[in-house]
């Protein structure tokens, strides 16, 4: 096996040779340098397959004697793998640099080649001294390295790096020194061997001076400016390898010195790392310039990885130490290597000082590149830090270290919400005019995302319990994505059609409860989907996410572990932010939404591990036998689920991310993935049952806010003027009456909510596809710029009549069997002010209704829409299926409600008879056919005495009205649309005032005053920065109790 | 169903031709005793009638549409729903309807059909008064509701049925068997209701004809005209019937049908000669405030203690 | 009220003035005087309220004579300003920046005197005759009741007497003629 | 074809783009029906006779103690109604100015037939007081069909309760027929009114 040594070898051989050869012309040059740079890395490959295949660790000592009289190499797993990436990683850097190297002086290139070779060694080294040497060599190459760009403020940003650096190996070497004075040795593995000598007086000392050196080049918050300076000021490919490789050798320093470490030291230095993983997140919130903020971001995952590095300590037995190291530490490590390399790679592409500016001017590939670095820091699956976040907080639940979860989910929620706030913005830029890159800049951040792309099933360690279908998702958005070439009808119908195959798929997977949620998911997709297809127009991306969507929405329901749960999960939420991020201004409410559902997501996620932790399982089931963690697991489940639901209090992500989705996406939100809410309490319910908080049974506190939910949703519909944002809170209304029912935990409920959630499906794909036909129409959402428009559309008339009959609960229409079954439960259980409240709301719900099919089809009709058509098919047709849905049901309520019944009698015993076409339950009956009968009876005689005299009707047009004798002026003034119910404003408007809105803002708005606050301790002052070091060191010292 | 559909058709038709008459014969006697009161003779108590015929016997009318045709037709057909789900005369097999098809809820959702059909047609005749009349009274019905459905959940609790016969079953034997007197918190609310639902003084800001002349129907006449009144009676009758049964036993014959209905509307009248016209959002706040607060107490009361 | 008609004589160079009676006095000003007088009139005066503006048409003498009647409060006394417009084509200075109702007035006058307010608000709308096509009618040359018997249909058999004649000879017929 | 041409209104009142707004069909005369019905339908029609409640001139102010509990109209089935459309009855309160012309000639063919006019007070007849007025009507007749003229000025409420009372006779024995008149001689009609309404910016004919 090759020697590690020749790594030093090759480097400084090719160093010194550089100067010499570069007479023969700068390509020759670089040629070399490439290619010692591929040799090195090529070493570390062969290492790193050889540990693969199982050799041994090979320790290499110089001079051919043993420690203490010679310096010790290692070549480990652990080494050999952390090497291979900080290779990997100067090699694209490199070649990312070539531009630079190309026109500077050629000693560019020989410091580049110290520098790589100064971090392998910092990784190889087990000899403190020799660690000390290679420090210097690292930072000094790195601080002439940073001036390269030759302008004021890098040569400033390298001089503040030196003095932090100065500092830090300046205690260093006094540790060193001391260390070397109590223990007469300066190998690793003796030391650690006679470490109770160090845990004498003076050796805290020394081992606390060694620390904080390492601490410091680690950059902890907040004495980390200079740091931050150099990320911004340096040329990017520099401050991509100080953010990569550079860290990534400290890191391991750090993580060698650990053994050495007391226990007692450990709880504070994880709570440094925290606090640098919080605060430095947090200060990034408020942050405008690019690379300042990937400074940020990346101060932040070192915090996060020293910690983890710390608390695996702590995980008792040594078998999941290893565990959790290669899953949490190197998924955590290659993830943030290789992402945030890659984004510092790109913010020198795009080459754009703040953030916000950021354009990809029609490059899809670097599109591609920024969404998938963004998404792996932010953790989403499937890339490792997904993963690590996973294994890491299932892993502290376990080793029951909750407390830690904390701020683990504060800091990555704040870290999200940057990185996410910028990726929307920079998506929703107007794309300005093309510029030329150069190919072998897009080159190695290409790489990087492959690997983090191809790399992450190494990184998923329950994978192996995992069904692939959960992947499915992926992989069809990845198949519709290649075939982009495809006319866009032909991709959805490709769309549709896999959807259909996996709904064949996964059909004998489902049964009972399970079935209902599949045929809603799957059958409504595809129904819902055809109307996507009405435009021809190229759609970037849409059938991607849009079958991600639905297939991950199918998927949660089958899903039988936790893992593949939460994973469904999370697909659905990127899934569904994205949509929403193509509509035309979808950045705000994009970002709301996926805020809220990241936050529910992380509750959930809580919620898994403690039962992971209580159970050692992943399975569901076992969450029935919970006892310890059940109430608060119960908790976290159901606040995720409310959250998701949009329930009273946590709904303002709502109305936003329907409305301003693309008018074809919203019925699939508002009809199905709200539902999957619904499916989460019937998990939540059907395996934890009913539990009791000191006085509170739970399930009557979510009864409570279920019932809210529906009455404000209402009220708050009623006074919209945009339609869609009306729709979007009846959504939000219905959801609660369905809340308020599967909260009920019997038998009738359950079939209330069932019930409810496959007509709500119907008719809000209804309501929200003609709102969609008519918008595509007459360009507009505000519903008093309409009116009149039943003689233009009159198919689309007749869907939204049915859809508000039956939504308003008005018999005959199937909407009234949900009222009937709603009160009749409410009644049964006892509920009987939820049910007058209900009630209420259903009356309210008439106001809107009337207020939407009125100030859209009937009244006056504009001038400017004389000339407009029916809805094109592609709209008409779904509703139409819809439509036959929904007057099949309310002929014969049996084929729908049967079915329920039996899938929730497996849950609750039942107390429903059946009497030919009549419900009969303890209180009262119902017989939906008989009542469509009678109906039609009493409809058909006036109407026929009408249309026995029709022959004397006139018909006249529409300004044939009385107008007390005068004629209308013109049909705006005549429509009376806008601010419909203005008294009832007047009498109960003062209940909808925006406190809620408010309160939420609010709390941004405190994150950000608090992120400007803090960011006032960066001066950008050399000295300051000292200080601050100093100051950090002072206290770090009281606090570690160094005595 | 016990017998054939032909014969329930037949009985069906003659309740509900009993009920109509009946209903508009009540109107015309009310328009009377208001006018006995003013001290004038007023009209004959059979106008209504004459007014209908009178209607139905216009030459010409005009349509603004589809919906515009179908407004009243909606109106009567839940007039008549709304009436034919209601057991009219407790224990009668001509006047039992078609009380079989649903209950209780049925019947306050199918009040609902009628208002919502007569809103789009009166939406669709372009006038805004029209949309402003039925702006108004959908919000003043979203108001009244509230302590109508509080009662009904009251005595449903109470009875512990939403069978409406049955409810009238166990109000049988004797005077005091009435809900309103075992259960008066609820008949109160609901009777306060009940104005609204008239939408007589002081809840007339439907077809308040001094602000808009005259709501909702501005645009309709001759037949449609004719139509809604037919409607105006039998719904009135609807109406009745149903408190007649939940609150005030039911009846079992014929003659105490008409004194029960005669009694419940009378109070409607009474109120609605003494007192001035609310405005809207002063109609919306009073149902919302003292009957919804009795409502509740009724069902605390029931439900709870 | 005198030491006010005094200021006003001297300030705006004013005609003599003639009073009815005691608490009301008008006095006729130069056109382009007008509105800086009412100024004064209304915000120094206390001459707060504008009655009405009216207009006598003179052929004899081709004027128009307009007559701003202002109110004092305080002192209950009235001022009414005349002006003379040239009759062939009368136009004003508008006052409607002083009192808001002005402009009514002044498209009451536009339509029956034909007299132009320029940059007054809405003033060539319809006021009580739409779509008038004829000679203003308030102007004394305009002759109604010919308008009328050409316009409406006069209904035959229709006779008028002078009143004064008329009740004579019913109540105190002529005792010669009763011979 | 041609003769549906003829049937067609030309609304020359209009602008171009406002002549869709509005129908543009002509009036129908109607047959009553046969003779026992008809008769019995008068009887209804004649015992509900819904007012048009529009105060066109001074004479309103006589309408309104017919609602006072001393002349009490409900008696005879009289009943104000706020909109044309559902009234039966047009009393044209005394003078006409053009003005308020317009509008009455807009009302009337606004209410649906069979339609009746009374007409109260001298000046319908022949102008009155006004007779001579550059802006006040003469003769009504030349603009509506009038069923019932009530002199005086102003007729006192009894005086209206007799026309009423005569009126109701007539439409008994089925003498008047207003809205057939009206549109047997509607050309007629419409010249004399748009005669005197020179900004004619309503269709020829108010359904």
């Amino acid at each position: 096996m090759v020697n590690p040594i020749y790594i030093f070898v090759i480097a400084l051989f090719s160093a010194f040779l550089l100067p010499v050869i570069d007479k023969l012309g700068r390509k020759v040059t670089l040629g070399v340098f490439y290619l010692s740079l591929t040799a090195i890395f090529a070493v570390t490959l062969l290492w790193f397959r050889a540990f693969g295949e199982g050799a041994l660790i090979e320790n290499i000592f110089t001079a051919g004697s043993l420690p203490p009289f010679s310096i010790n190499l290692r070549m480990g797993t652990i080494e050999a793998f952390i090497m291979l990436f900080v290779n990997f990683g100067a090699l694209l850097g490199a070649i990312y640099l070539y531009g630079k190297l190309l026109e500077n002086k050629v000693y560019a290139l020989m410091l580049f080649l110290t520098l790589i070779m100064g971090v392998n060694g910092l990784i190889m080294t087990r000899d403190i001294f020799n660690i000390f040497v290679f420090l210097e060599i690292t930072s000094i190459s790195l601080y002439a390295l940073i001036g390269i760009k030759q302008d004021a403020r890098s040569l400033g940003a390298g001089f503040k790096y030196i003095i932090a650096g100065g500092l830090a190996s300046a205690f260093l070497l006094l540790g060193i020194i001391y260390v070397y004075r109590i223990t007469g040795n300066l190998n690793l593995d003796l030391i650690i061997s006679e470490n109770p000598l160090l845990l004498s007086k003076g050796g805290l000392i020394a081992l606390f001076l060694v620390v904080v050196a390492f601490l410091i080049e680690l950059k902890p918050w907040p004495a980390n400016g200079w740091a931050l300076d150099v990320y911004e000021a340096a040329e990017p490919g520099i401050s991509a390898m100080v953010a990569s490789l550079v860290a990534a050798g400290m890191v391991f320093v750090f993580y060698k010195f650990i053994p050495l470490l007391p226990h007692s030291w450990h709880g504070m230095l994880i709570l440094f790392g925290m606090l640098t993983f919080v605060f430095s997140n947090l200060t990034g919130l408020k942050q405008k310039n690019a690379r300042r903020l990937l400074g940020y971001s990346s101060i932040a995952q070192m915090g996060l990885l020293m910690a983890v590095l710390l608390l695996v300590r702590r995980f008792n037995d040594a078998m999941d130490i290893r565990y959790a190291l290669s899953d949490i530490a190197a998924a955590l490590f290659v993830n943030h290597f290789l992402a945030k390399a890659g984004l510092f790679w790109l913010s020198g592409i795009i080459n754009k000082e703040k953030a916000r500016d950021w354009s990809f001017n029609k490059q899809p590939v670097l599109v591609l590149l920024f969404a998938v670095f963004i998404f792996a820091l932010v953790g989403l699956p499937p890339f490792p830090g997904f993963w690590a976040k996973w294994t890491l907080i299932t892993k502290l639940a376990q080793y029951n270290m909750i407390g830690w979860i904390v701020p683990i989910i504060i800091g990555s929620l704040l870290e999200a919400a940057y990185l996410l706030r910028w990726f929307g913005a920079t998506i929703k830029r107007e794309q300005t005019e093309q510029v030329i890159i150069p190919r072998y800049k897009i080159l190695p951040p290409l790489l990087a995302a492959i690997v983090l792309v191809i790399i992450f099933p190494s990184f998923a360690p329950y994978m192996t319990g995992m069904k692939t279908m959960f992947f499915f998702p992926l992989l069809a958005a990845a198949v519709l994505w290649l075939l982009d070439v495809m006319p866009e009808r032909m991709r959805g119908m490709v769309m549709i059609l896999i959807l259909a195959a996996f709904g064949w798929y996964i059909y004998p997977l489902a049964k009972g409860i399970v079935l209902i949620f599949e045929f809603m998911f799957i059958a409504g997709g595809i129904v819902i989907s055809l109307a996507s297809l009405n435009s021809a127009r190229p759609k970037q991306g849409y059938w991607e996410f849009l079958v991600m969507l639905i297939m991950s929405l199918a998927l949660i329901p089958l899903a039988k572990s936790s893992m593949e749960f939460f994973l469904a999960w999370e697909f659905m939420t990127v899934s569904s932010w994205l949509l929403i991020l193509r509509g035309k201004n979808g950045e705000k409410p994009a970002l709301t939404y996926i805020m809220f559902s990241l936050g529910a997501a992380l509750l959930i996620l809580t919620a898994f591990a403690l039962s992971f932790a209580e159970t050692g399982e992943l399975g569901l089931v076992l969450l029935s036998n919970l006892n310890i963690y059940a109430i608060p697991v119960y908790i976290l489940l159901a606040l995720g689920f409310l959250v998701k639901a949009a329930a009273m209090g946590v709904h303002i992500w709502l109305p936003g991310a329907y409305s301003e989705a693309e008018d074809e996406v919203t019925p699939i939100f508002a009809g199905m993935m709200s539902k999957i809410s619904l499916w989460g309490f019937i998990l939540l319910f059907g395996y934890m049952g009913n539990k009791v908080l000191g006085i509170f049974e739970l399930p009557v506190l979510l009864g409570w806010i279920g019932v809210f939910t529906a009455f404000f949703g209402a009220l708050m519909a009623v006074f919209q003027e945009d339609i869609k944002y009306l729709l979007a809170y009846s959504s939000m209304s219905q959801l609660g009456y369905m809340i308020l029912s599967v909260s009920l935990l019997s038998h009738l409920g359950w079939t209330t909510a069932l019930y409810m959630s496959v007509t709500h499906l119907f008719f809000k794909g209804m309501l929200f596809l003609a709102v969609a036909g008519i918008v595509s129409r007459i360009g507009t959402t505000k519903m008093y710029e309409m009116g009149g428009l039943i003689k233009k559309m009159p198919a689309s008339f007749i869907s939204v009549l049915i859809a508000i009959i039956a939504v308003s609960g008005v018999p005959p229409l199937s909407g009234f069997g949900g009222k009937w079954l709603l009160y009749t439960a409410l009644i049964e259980k006892g509920w009987y002010l939820q049910a007058g409240l209900s009630f209420f709301a259903g009356a309210i719900a008439f106001l809107y209704l009337f207020r939407l099919i009125h100030t859209i089809f009937l009244g006056q009709l504009k001038a400017r829409f004389r000339e407009v058509k029916e809805a094109s098919l592609w709209y008409i047709v779904p509703q139409f299926i819809f439509v036959g849905a929904i007057m099949a049901i309310s002929m014969f309520p049996n084929l729908i409600l049967k079915p329920i019944m039996a899938a929730v009698e497996t849950q609750f015993p039942s107390h429903v008879n059946w009497d030919g076409y009549t419900v009969i339950t303890a209180l009262g009956y119902w017989n939906g056919n008989a009542v469509m009968m009678i109906t039609m009876g009493v409809f058909m005689v006036p109407l026929i005495w009408l249309l026995v005299r029709v022959n004397m009707v006139q018909k006249v047009e529409q300004f044939n009205i009385v107008y007390a004798a005068e004629r209308p002026d013109r049909p705006e003034t005549t429509h009376f649309a806008y601010n419909f119910f203005a008294h009832y404003q007047k009498a109960i408007g003062f209940l909808v005032k925006e406190q809620i809105t408010n309160f939420w803002n609010s709390v941004s708005e405190w994150f950000h005053s608090l992120s400007a606050t803090f960011r006032h301790i960066y001066t950008g002052n050399g000295q300051t920065y000292a200080l601050h070091i100093i100051i950090y060191i002072v206290v770090l010292y009281s606090l570690l109790g160094v005595k | 169903m016990e017998h054939g559909l032909l014969i329930s058709i037949i009985y069906a038709f003659i309740s509900l031709s009993v009920a109509t008459i009946w209903g508009l014969l009540l109107g015309g006697i009310m328009m009377k005793v208001v006018a006995r009161a003013h001290g004038r003779f007023g009209p004959p108590f059979w106008q209504p009638i004459i007014d209908i015929i009178k209607n139905n016997a216009r030459r010409t009318s005009i349509s603004h549409g589809i919906m515009y045709f179908l407004g009243p037709v909606f109106r009567i057909a839940g007039g008549m729903g709304t009436f034919l789900f209601i057991p009219f005369i407790y224990g009668s097999m001509v006047f039992g309807n078609f009380s079989f098809a649903g209950d209780l809820f049925l019947v306050m959702y199918f009040i609902f059909f009628g208002q919502l059909g007569m809103a789009l047609g009166a939406g669709e005749s372009g006038h805004p008064y029209s949309a402003i009349g039925v702006a108004r009274g959908l919000s003043q019905m979203t108001a009244f509701e509230l302590p109508f459905a509080l009662s009904i959940i009251s005595i449903v609790i109470q009875y512990g049925t939403l069978n409406i016969t049955s409810i009238v079953a166990a109000q049988q034997g004797g005077i005091l068997h009435w809900t309103l007197f075992t259960n008066p918190l609820a008949t109160i609310a609901a009777l306060i209701a009940l104005q609204g639902m008239n939408m007589h003084n002081p809840f007339s800001i439907v077809i308040a004809p001094q602000e808009i002349p005259i709501g909702p129907p501005t645009e309709y006449h001759s037949n449609f005209l004719g139509l809604l009144q037919t409607n105006r009676g039998l719904f009135n009758i609807a109406k009745l019937a149903l408190f007649m049964n939940l609150y005030f036993g039911g009846a079992t014959n014929l003659f105490s049908m008409l004194i029960k209905t005669f009694g419940i509307y009378m109070i409607t009248v009474i109120v609605g000669a003494s007192f001035p016209r609310f405005r809207t959002e002063q109609s919306i706040r009073f149902f919302l405030g003292v009957p919804t607060v009795i409502g509740i107490l009724a069902v605390l009361v029931t439900g709870y203690f | 009220m005198k030491e006010f008609i005094e200021k006003l004589i001297d300030k705006y160079a004013i005609k003599p003035m003639h009073s009815r009676h005691a608490n009301q006095v008008f006095l006729t000003i130069k056109q382009d005087r007008l509105p800086d007088a009412l100024t004064w009139l209304r915000d120094f005066a206390g001459y707060t309220h504008l009655a009405f503006i009216t207009a006598v048409d003179y052929p004899e003498i081709e004027k128009i004579q307009l007559t701003y009647m202002v109110h004092n409060y305080q002192e209950n006394t009235d001022i009414g300003l005349r002006v003379l417009l040239d009759r062939r084509q009368p136009e004003m200075i508008s006052v409607h920046h002083l009192w808001q109702h002005v402009a009514t007035y002044q498209r009451e006058l536009h339509e029956m005197f034909g007299i132009d307010f320029p940059g007054s608000p809405r003033l060539k709308e319809n006021f009580a005759l739409e779509g008038w096509q004829d000679v203003p009618p308030m102007r004394r040359d305009f002759d109604t009741k010919e308008y009328a018997e050409k316009t409406y249909f006069p209904r035959p058999g229709r006779e008028t007497h002078d009143p004064r004649e008329y009740m004579k000879q019913k109540l105190y017929p002529d005792p010669k003629e009763e011979k | 074809m041609e003769n549906k041409d003829k049937m067609k209104l030309a609304n020359d009142g209009l602008p171009e783009h406002e002549k869709p707004l509005f129908c543009d069909a002509r009036p129908q005369t109607y047959k009553p029906l046969g003779k026992y019905v008809e008769k019995f339908l008068n009887w209804a029609r004649a015992n509900s006779l819904w007012i048009l409640g529009y105060g066109t001139g001074c004479g309103a102010i006589e309408l309104r103690p017919l609602m006072t509990a001393r002349f009490d109209m409900f008696r005879w089935g009289l009943a104000p109604r706020p909109t044309p459309r559902q009234a039966g009855v047009f009393v044209i309160g005394g003078y006409m100015s053009v003005k308020t012309l317009k509008r009455v000639i807009r009302s009337y063919e606004q209410m649906q037939g069979p339609k009746f006019v009374i007409a109260l007070g001298s000046c319908t007849i022949n102008g009155g007081m006004y007779w001579d007025s550059y802006n006040t009507i003469n003769r009504l007749d030349h603009y509506l069909p009038v069923d019932i003229y009530i002199t005086g000025c102003m007729p006192r409420p009894e005086a209206l309760i007799a026309g009423f009372n005569k009126l109701k006779a007539m439409i008994k024995a089925q003498q008047t027929d207003g809205q057939n008149e009206y549109a047997r001689n509607f050309d007629w009609y419409k010249a004399n009114q748009k005669k005197i309404v020179k900004d004619w910016n309503m269709p020829d004919y108010n359904w």
